[in-house]
């Protein structure tokens, strides 16, 4: 295996964990539940999606022809986690999780959960346009 | 032509019962269907069983090469007289409480006739295999459908039964399968023959493994025969579930004091060096100490099928003591009282039924309640089995009980094993003495029979079938005990299984 | 003819009366009697042989290895005991049928009756002691029928339990005695038996032996302490108190002493037993028969105190003592039957059996008084009727006593006490009754009963006197017979005269006579006397002691099964704690010599964080949720674990289980508590902690106790077979679908079981369904988010086909059915997550039942093809094959069966947690079957 | 044509279960084709009836196109969120805001929430009712919440819109 | 080199997932526990590549695209659990 | 590696024990499927730890052994199909007998301090 190859997968795995790491700090940092909502969902797709990379490439390397299997793990990944995301903001929102206290807009939180339109029950509310 | 005559009691339920969830039986509608299968198939397994029993006499044990993976590698069946026996004992119960079913217990909830299927195959397999794995295998098939059987019907006892049942069997699951990881990881095989040959070769230290592996089964066989301390789900759970269940029960028990009877002989018997017969000095006070319990189990009991649930108990330590003597004779004894007790337990919770339904809302329970309408017919039932089962002459509980005694040889076994047994005898003619007074004779002034129905003729053939046993067993008791005597002689004779198996050489 | 056959016509004989009942009452009694009739007319045909010195024996094999050789001996001593059980039977058989009211089950009394009467006529005629065994307890059963005859009356039905209970004890006492004897005899055979005497009597456990058989005799005699059941063995019709109390049950414990005489007999401990025993009865049950105001509580006291006697004399140091016992055995029968007799003719005509009613019936009926006072004077001994002579020969006997060396004196001072209160009681039962001034509100008017019934009674009165007056001509022959057998010896010079000259017995004789007239005439003091004594019923004792015990038992039994699965459990594992840790106290685990595996941070921190997780779950077990989500990371852990060391199928497997094992909880967590109450005293967490410590410490020892051990195990042999056996790279595949196919079948069968028997348990379940979760938020209405169903709708496509890519290449890589099948199920289940039941149902057609039937089926029938083969069930096919443009592919016959396991496994799988989302569905499983 | 829509219910999903099906086996022999191809009929057909039908990519280019955007940003904003992250939390100003919506079906829905909740910092949390609002939760919000609402609009609605032509 | 870096990748993801385990077990909401659930999902599924990458196999390919599956099925479960309640309706 | 393994199956087998002897279906529950994994691994290890060594032919120099694996798969599926019916049991308990106590009502030990909290959630 060339020293080139070997560096390009080298720098693509410390990448990916590199922002493996970072996603998992910061779910550790963030202080309320909707901030931490955005580290791992986001590090860890581009963390885990070098480290698939790197894969790809190294049994690329190994076997000769390209291996996609990585891009099966990838597309899964692309499309589940949003929904992930998603079910799991709604759940917070839902159940009425501590916000921090500097979030603004904290009121539209209370028509979410109620899958209302902003402007209803909400004469104070900034207009959005 | 290969003979496949010892898979024919795994396979004949499991095809039937898969198909009895097919169309065109399944349906509320077609409920004769399932019923004409059911018996078909079941006679179907007499028929079968009656043919191993003679095959074998003819011929010697039979092995079966399941795929054709020769011992100690494949998954072996292996049928000699005492599973031959035990098989035949299966289908002979599971015809008379699919007889009783009839009656309409079968329409009480989904399933029941294939769910009685799966059941006689789990235990028809438990009884037939080689394998210790595979023994686990059927354990939980059998259990599975003893869980499910439980709860038919419905109703709050059955499910508080039920949840102490599966729970504690669960726990004896797991137990089972750190048991069979500590014996594969110490003997390297899984063949209960090859086991016994590699069990001789252990070095010291895991000749201690695997002794505790052994004891391990130990707790899982005893927690299937009811065996003290791992009594306490019986008595409910039989009490509990419809009486063809109950009945068909009285099998379960069996199939843990077979499993200690096989696995305490071939592997851990007379030749496996330090750790022969390790289990004796443990089964022998706990079989007293079952027995004892079981007496007052039986005193204590409220109704009459938790009576019959305590006097199984009280077989059950019966039965352990004729393990606990490690002679062929004692065996045999053991054999000869396996076959009845099974089938007049069975009866015993019929019966109950039978005159618990004739008594309203007391049901079987020892309170003054309203006449039993068939009180002759329901009587003279009652009174031959309270008569085998307290084991007084002339019935088979006498000849069981007997052949008990008679296989105690030293002075101390003799001691401990006679006072035990006939006081247990004692106490069991007490209590159903005062069970019987109680449910036919004290009643309540008003004698109006009018609304409890009469049992049906299903009902009467399956109990009586079950009955029929006890007379039978007496008539033909030289025949049984010639049977059970080479049966036991068999099942101690274990370098013949190994020759049969052609184990010797491949090990040496 | 054979001796068998008495045992075949009486065996027949119970069911004659329930066939004949029908045709009425005379038919029905002489159907009855014919069994009987021709047992007797055998029997007396034999006769000649008997007197003759002969013993008629046969035999029949029948369970030879367990010694019972069916055996018929006829001797004197069986021969003159079934005259007694056939004479008066049949006499009583005719009796029953004028005592018994139309009313009445005739038939069945008359069925329990004969079969009784066959008990007792094989317990006298049988060779093997296990025989007689037998019959022994059946005279126990049938006698229990009889006694409890009038069932709804509490008196009989106590009375009857209690004799079974005394009688049965005692039975079984017997059997154990019975077994040692012929244990040290090496036969069950009793001429056998009877002939080893000094082997017997020198054997050390003959103590043990003896004391068994007595307690079997005394119990069934009624003999002090265990007289108490015989009076309230009253309760019977009786017909039947007469039969048993005089002739028959309480004969046959005497029976049996005489039986064994030749082989017991003849220690010291035999004579201080019996002849004491013997004494005590005699005193007592005479003492107390003179204060019974009912007649038959008198009879059956007097029985009480003539069964002393007999045994008494059995338990005398000499062998006229022995004659004596059995003369009066039949003395006893023949006055006693017809007292009963005579007592139930009373009760029956007059209504009543209470003597202070009973006053003046000479006027009503002399012709039954007369017929009494005869018998009754036979009871009272007095000379010229039967009963004189044999007790003329104890008294005479009792002189002669020394077994209790400076203390013999009392013997014969207690007997003529005996026999003074005798009188006493033989003169009250016909002047309180028959005379005494006038009846008192009886009942009826009393009158002499029917012509027939009389006949019984005056058949044995004529038999007291006739003996009474010749016994020689009348009983002789059969006395010695009888006594032969007994002795097996030259017989002692003895007369049957009545006139023995002026001597001691005769004294006795009147003093006992004269005393007893006393006695009752000064019967106001001693009643005045008896009365400061509380009068105990000893049917509320033995009530109270059986009470006693099962409420003993009731709280034993509660306390053991207190109905807690928690300390079940717990006794389970402790069980499981002492029987594994003993063994494994002898180990040395630092004997092992595999070397340790390195081990990498990695898998410390995996790990610890399993271990951390494992023990958070129990932390948190009480928020449930978090449990499961602790539990998760275990399952994902392991999983971890198994693809580390090296099981990729296993860890695919953990993975798609626990998935489905969490959502299955999950479902369940919505229908349970969401939060457990903490409610665990410190003191049960602490034995819990314990115990559970102690589990896991055994656990963790013994693995590593075989884990550093190198292992010499069979499955090289499946690594060598796999390709070339099975035809797969897979060595886990190929065991799972060929070499251990059976265990995968099982493993199908039990997961589809698992799936109906769940269907069972949700069929018409009713659930509360919270409308909020713990903090009392309200649900979501957001039921079925449509971001979350648009996703799921495009995962279905690529599930399957991914579920198909790994179902393909089980055989050869890591996959195969059932993991397929999860893969399925679970993309499945996310449907029905993300759609919902009442969606999903219309639109997905699959019948989940059928599906794993045919799954099992498939997987069967894959197996029984290799039948056609004339391979054993299971053995595998496989084959390459080059075809064209697409190259070598493989067919194997596993593949079917991984097809039916991947049936299975999506049917059962989908069955179980669709029919749990469909309990909130208007698709709810219905209990109809 | 109604028995080609019969056939291939999903012609997209066809040829892409084809295509994965040759990647996960790693092969492009005809056996594989073959399969893939029966596979790529069969599935979708089993998996029909449980479709919600929806509108289909008018423009499959522009589709590309937009996922290679996505993907830009995810990586550009993937950077930023680190250093976010990593950095002094005071700096974190959250926020909600909801976006009006001019999207008429679902999957279109779909994607652009996908989307939101990809790209980094925002994350999508709520659909209302009438599916005219997407509230979005962002990790650190401007001053003027407006320049979230514009970006979502403009750089992701209006290219959903273009790809699904409505 | 590789080997070197494989071994500090494996060290980050080791202590990436002791920091998930942190928040799982710290919370504070359920939400919180659940969000550290699915990151640890992710997390193994680059522990298990890197592992295969380590061995040189693709025997673990599978299990990783099972995890990204089945994980996603279990944090959607989880997630409509504290929505609805009831998962299946 | 062996000791590391032991230790986490007999922490494994602990806790599955504990929860085991807990008076509420669902902690029973939890502690059987605990449990479950514990024995699996146990089981699993009869045929010692094998780094590297899948038993899939030609694709490693030494094979873990296959035997135990097989076995840990089927003891996987049916402790699945049992923990599910006991999950299922526990619901149709909770419906017939009104709460989720294994014992079907109070255990002896419990705290009456704290209240159970038995409505209707
Ligand atoms: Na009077
Ligand atoms: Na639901």
């Amino acid at each position: 295996m060339s020293f080139a190859v070997e560096l390009i997968i080298s720098v693509l795995l410390i990448i990916g964990g590199l922002f493996v790491l970072v996603g998992s700090i910061g779910l550790l940092r963030l202080q309320d539940i909707y901030v931490r909502l955005h580290a791992p969902t986001k590090a860890t797709t581009l963390g885990l999606g070098s480290v698939l990379i790197g894969s790809m490439v190294y049994m690329y390397h190994q076997q000769g022809f390209l291996s996609i299997n990585e891009l099966l793990i990838t597309l899964f990944l692309v499309i589940t986690a949003p929904v992930t995301a998603h079910i799991l903001a709604k759940a917070a929102m839902h159940s009425k999780a501590n916000i921090l206290e500097r979030t603004r807009n904290q009121h539209l939180v209370e028509n979410a959960r109620k899958q209302l339109p902003p402007e209803q029950n909400d004469q104070q509310g900034e207009k959005k346009d | 032509m290969i003979d496949h005559l010892p898979i024919l009691p795994i396979l004949i339920p499991m095809l039937g019962g898969l198909m009895m969830l097919l169309p065109p039986f399944i349906g509320v509608e077609n409920y004769q269907y399932r019923r004409v299968a059911s018996i078909l198939l079941i006679l179907l397994q007499v028929a079968c069983s009656i043919w191993l029993i003679l095959t074998i006499i003819q011929s010697g044990a039979l092995v079966y090469a399941v795929g054709d993976w020769q011992p100690p590698f494949g998954i072996i069946l292996y049928a000699d007289q005492l599973s031959a026996m035990l098989i035949a004992l299966t289908s002979v119960l599971g015809l008379g409480i699919t007889l009783y079913s009839f009656a309409g217990t079968d329409r009480e909830g989904k399933y029941f006739h294939p769910l009685v299927q799966f059941q006689l195959l789990g235990i028809y397999g438990a009884f037939l295999t080689n394998d210790l794995f595979n023994l686990f295998v059927f354990f939980e098939v059998l259990l599975i459908a003893s869980y499910t059987l439980l709860i038919h019907g419905g109703g709050k006892q059955k499910t508080a039964a039920n949840v102490h049942y599966v729970i504690l069997n669960l726990i004896g699951s797991s137990l089972f399968l750190i048991a069979l990881g500590t014996l594969y990881g110490t003997t390297g095989t899984l063949n209960i023959t090859d086991m016994s040959l590699r069990i001789t070769n252990l070095s010291e230290s895991q000749a201690i493994v695997a002794q505790a592996g052994g004891s391990l089964l130990l707790v899982v066989f005893g927690l299937k025969a009811a065996m003290l301390p791992l009594h306490f789900w019986l008595p409910r759970t039989y009490a509990a579930t419809s009486a063809p269940v109950a009945a068909l029960f009285a099998i379960m028990t069996k199939v843990g004091v077979y499993c200690i009877f096989r696995v305490y002989t071939v592997i851990f018997g007379e030749q496996a060096g330090e750790l022969a017969n390790m289990v004796q000095p443990w089964v022998w006070p706990l079989a007293i100490a079952s027995i004892v319990l079981g007496s007052i189990g039986a005193l204590a009991s409220p109704n009459l099928r938790t009576l019959a649930g305590n006097l199984v108990i009280i077989s059950v330590g019966t039965l352990l003591i004729s393990f606990a003597l490690r002679t062929p004779e004692a065996t045999a004894a053991g054999m000869l009282y396996l076959v009845h007790s099974t089938l007049i337990t069975g009866a015993l919770f019929l019966i109950a039924d039978m005159i618990g339904q004739q008594r309203g809302k007391a049901f079987d329970r020892f309170v003054v309640a309203r006449k039993i309408k068939q009180q002759s017919l329901l009587g003279i039932l009652f009174f031959v089995a309270a008569l085998t089962v307290a084991g007084l002459p002339p019935f088979s509980g006498f000849l069981g009980k007997l052949v008990i005694l008679q296989a105690a040889t030293d002075s101390l076994e003799k001691i401990w094993i006679w006072s035990i047994v006939l006081i247990s005898s004692l106490i069991t003619i007490i209590a159903l003495s005062r069970a019987g007074t109680t449910l036919f004779w004290r009643n309540t002034p008003n004698r109006d029979t009018v609304d409890s129905l009469g049992f049906s003729k299903w009902q009467l053939c399956g109990a009586g079938l079950l009955l029929l046993a006890s007379p039978t067993i007496v008539i033909f008791g030289a025949s049984i005990i010639q049977y059970t005597n080479e049966a036991a002689a068999q099942l101690h004779n274990v370098q013949s299984v190994i020759e049969i198996m052609g184990l010797q050489e491949k090990t040496q | 003819m054979s001796l068998f056959w008495i045992s075949a016509i009486m065996l027949v004989g119970p069911i004659l009366p329930l066939i004949t009942e029908r045709f009425g009452r005379t038919a029905n009694t002489i159907f009855t009697m014919l069994p009987p009739a021709i047992a007797l007319a055998y029997v007396a045909s034999l006769v000649p042989t008997v007197l003759a010195g002969g013993v008629v024996v046969e035999y029949l094999q029948w369970l030879p290895t367990v010694g019972l050789t069916l055996s018929m001996r006829l001797d004197g001593l069986a021969l003159m005991f079934a005259l007694l059980i056939l004479g008066i039977g049949l006499l009583i058989i005719l009796y029953a049928r004028y005592y018994l009211s139309e009313k009445e089950a005739a038939g069945r009394f008359f069925a329990y009756l004969l079969l009784f009467m066959t008990a007792m006529l094989s317990i006298v005629l049988s060779n093997n002691v296990l025989q007689l065994w037998m019959a022994w307890e059946v005279t126990s059963i049938s006698s229990f029928l009889l006694i409890s005859f009038w069932s709804s009356k509490s008196e009989s039905r106590k009375g009857a339990r209690m004799a079974l209970t005394v009688t049965g004890a005692g039975g079984l006492a017997l059997l154990a005695g019975l077994l040692i004897i012929a244990d040290i005899v090496g036969s069950y055979e009793l001429g056998v038996i009877l002939s080893s005497g000094d082997l017997i009597r020198e054997h050390a456990l003959y103590p043990v032996a003896l004391i068994l058989v007595l307690l079997g005799a005394f119990t069934k005699s009624a003999q002090f302490p265990f007289h108490f059941w015989l009076p309230h063995a009253m309760a019977a019709p009786t017909p039947v108190s007469a039969y048993l109390h005089s002739a028959t049950m309480v004969k046959a414990g005497i029976f049996l002493l005489a039986r064994l005489y030749p082989v017991l007999a003849g220690t010291d401990m035999w004579f201080l037993i019996v002849s004491m025993t013997g004494l005590i009865t005699l005193v007592l049950g005479a003492y107390i028969a003179l204060f019974k105001h009912d007649l038959k509580g008198l009879l059956a006291y007097s029985t009480v105190s003539h069964l002393g006697l007999i045994v008494l004399l059995l338990g005398m140091d000499t062998k006229l003592a022995a004659v004596a016992a059995l003369f009066h055995i039949m003395n006893h029968a023949v006055f006693k039957a017809s007292l009963f007799m005579a007592a139930g003719i009373i009760d029956h005509e007059s209504g009543t059996r209470d003597m202070r009613k009973l006053n003046g019936l000479w006027r009503f009926m002399p012709y039954t008084a007369t017929l009494a006072m005869v018998a009754a004077a036979s009871m009272a001994g007095v000379p010229l009727f039967n009963g004189f002579l044999s007790k003329e020969m104890f008294f005479a006997e009792s002189l002669y006593q020394d077994t209790l060396g400076f203390l013999s004196w009392m013997i014969p001072v207690l007997a003529t006490l005996a026999g003074i209160f005798a009188v006493a009681y033989s003169l009250r039962f016909i002047h309180d009754v028959f005379f005494n001034g006038e009846p008192v509100d009886l009942p009826k008017t009393p009158h002499e009963p029917p012509r027939y019934m009389k006949i019984p009674v005056e058949i044995l009165v004529a038999l007291c006197l006739l003996v009474g007056m010749f016994p020689t001509v009348i009983v002789g022959s059969l006395l010695e017979a009888a006594a032969s057998s007994v002795l097996m010896s030259e017989l002692p010079y003895y007369s049957l005269a009545i006139w023995h000259g002026f001597n001691i017995p005769l004294l006795m004789s009147v003093i006992a006579i004269f005393g007893g007239i006393l006695i009752y005439i000064y019967r106001g003091q001693l009643y005045r006397f008896q009365a400061q004594f509380k009068e105990t019923d000893e049917k509320l004792v033995f009530e109270g002691a059986m009470q006693k015990l099962v409420s003993y038992a009731t709280r034993i039994d509660e306390k053991i099964n207190n109905g807690s699965l928690q300390r079940y459990v717990a006794l389970l594992l402790l069980f499981t704690i002492v029987i594994t840790a003993l063994p494994l106290i002898n180990l040395d685990v630092a004997d092992s010599n595999l070397p340790n595996q390195p081990v990498s941070f990695v898998e410390i921190i995996l790990g610890i964080i399993l271990c951390l997780s494992a023990i958070a779950t129990v932390i948190f077990h009480r928020k449930r949720m978090v449990s499961l989500i602790t539990i998760s990371v275990v399952g994902l852990i392991v999983s971890v674990a198994f693809a580390r060391f090296s099981a990729p199928d296993l860890a695919l497997t953990q993975l798609a289980v626990e998935v489905v094992t969490v959502i299955l909880l999950m479902l369940a967590l919505y229908f349970l508590p969401q939060k457990t109450p903490a409610e665990s005293s410190p003191s049960r967490v602490v034995r819990d902690v314990g115990i559970a410590a102690a589990v896991g410490g055994i656990v963790a020892t013994i693995n590593y106790a075989f884990i550093t051990q190198p292992l010499d195990s069979i499955s090289t042999f499946f690594l060598e077979n796999s390709k070339t056996g099975g035809g797969g790279t897979n060595a886990v595949n190929v065991i799972l679908v060929d070499f251990r196919g059976l265990d995968t079948l099982g493993e199908i069968l039990v997961l589809g079981i698992a799936g109906f028997g769940i269907f069972k348990l949700l069929a018409d379940v009713k659930l509360a369904m919270p409308s909020a979760n713990e903090k009392g938020i309200p649900w979501s209405e957001d039921s079925h988010p449509p971001i979350l169903a648009m996703i799921s709708q495009s995962l279905l496509p690529l599930a399957l086909l991914v579920s198909f890519y790994i179902f393909l290449r089980g055989h050869n890589m890591p996959g195969g059915g059932f993991i397929a099948g999860l893969i399925t199920s679970v993309a499945v289940i996310q449907q029905y997550i993300a759609h919902g039941v009442d969606w999903i149902k219309p639109r997905l057609k699959l019948n989940y039942q059928s599906l794993i039937a045919w799954g099992v089926l498939i997987a069967a029938f894959t197996g029984i093809g290799s039948w056609i083969f004339d391979r054993p069930f299971m053995t595998t096919w496989f084959d390459y094959f080059q075809i064209p443009l697409i190259g070598e592919i493989e067919l194997a016959s596993a593949l079917i069966f991984d097809l039916g396991v991947y049936l299975t496994v999506v049917g059962a799988t989908l069955l179980i947690l669709a029919n749990l989302g469909k309990l909130t569905s208007v698709y709810r499983p219905t209990a109809e079957e | 044509m109604n028995t080609l829509s019969r056939v291939f219910p999903m012609p997209v999903h066809s040829v892409m279960l084809l295509i994965v099906w040759l990647m996960i086996n790693s092969s492009i022999g005809f056996g594989h084709i073959l399969l893939g191809a029966i596979l790529g009929i069969a599935i979708p057909l089993l998996c029909a009836p449980l479709r919600v039908p929806q509108p289909a990519i008018k423009k499959p280019i522009k589709a590309l196109l937009y996922i290679l955007l996505v993907l830009k940003d995810i990586v550009v904003a993937n950077i930023q969120v680190a250093f976010l992250v990593m950095g002094p939390l005071r700096r974190i100003n959250p926020g909600f805001v909801a976006v009006p919506l001019d999207l008429p079906d679902e999957l279109p829905i779909t994607v652009l929430a996908s989307t939101v909740t990809m790209t980094p910092g925002t994350v999508s949390g709520e659909v209302s009712k009438d599916k005219k609002w997407l509230y979005v939760h962002v990790l650190d919000m401007p001053e003027n919440e407006q320049e979230v609402i514009d970006l979502i609009k403009q750089r992701y609605e209006s290219r959903v819109k273009e790809i699904f032509g409505c | 080199m590789l080997d070197i870096s494989i071994v500090i990748v494996a060290g980050m993801l080791c202590i990436a997932l002791i920091l998930n385990f942190w928040r799982l077990a710290i919370g504070p909401h359920v939400v919180d526990r659940i969000l550290a659930l699915d990151t640890m999902y992710i997390n193994s599924i680059a522990l298990i590549l890197l592992y295969g990458i380590y061995n040189r196999t693709t025997l673990y390919f599978e299990a990783a695209l099972l995890i990204a599956m089945l994980g996603f099925v279990s944090s959607v479960a989880f997630g409509k659990y504290l929505l609805r309640g009831d998962i299946i309706e | 590696m062996e000791t590391l393994y032991v230790v986490c199956v007999g922490i494994m087998t602990f806790c599955g024990v504990f929860l085991c002897l807990r008076g509420r279906t669902f902690s029973v529950v939890v502690g059987l499927t605990m449990l479950s994994y514990a024995v699996n691994l146990f089981l699993f290890s009869s045929g010692r730890l094998n780094l590297n060594g899948a038993a899939i032919l030609g694709m490693s120099d030494s094979y873990a052994d296959p035997l135990p694996q097989a076995l840990v798969l089927t003891a996987i599926v049916i402790g699945f199909a049992m923990i599910a019916f006991v999950v299922i049991l526990s619901i149709r308990a909770r419906a017939d007998l009104g709460n989720d106590l294994v014992d079907g009502r109070d255990p002896p030990d419990t705290n009456k301090l704290i209240k159970p909290n038995r409505g209707k959630v």
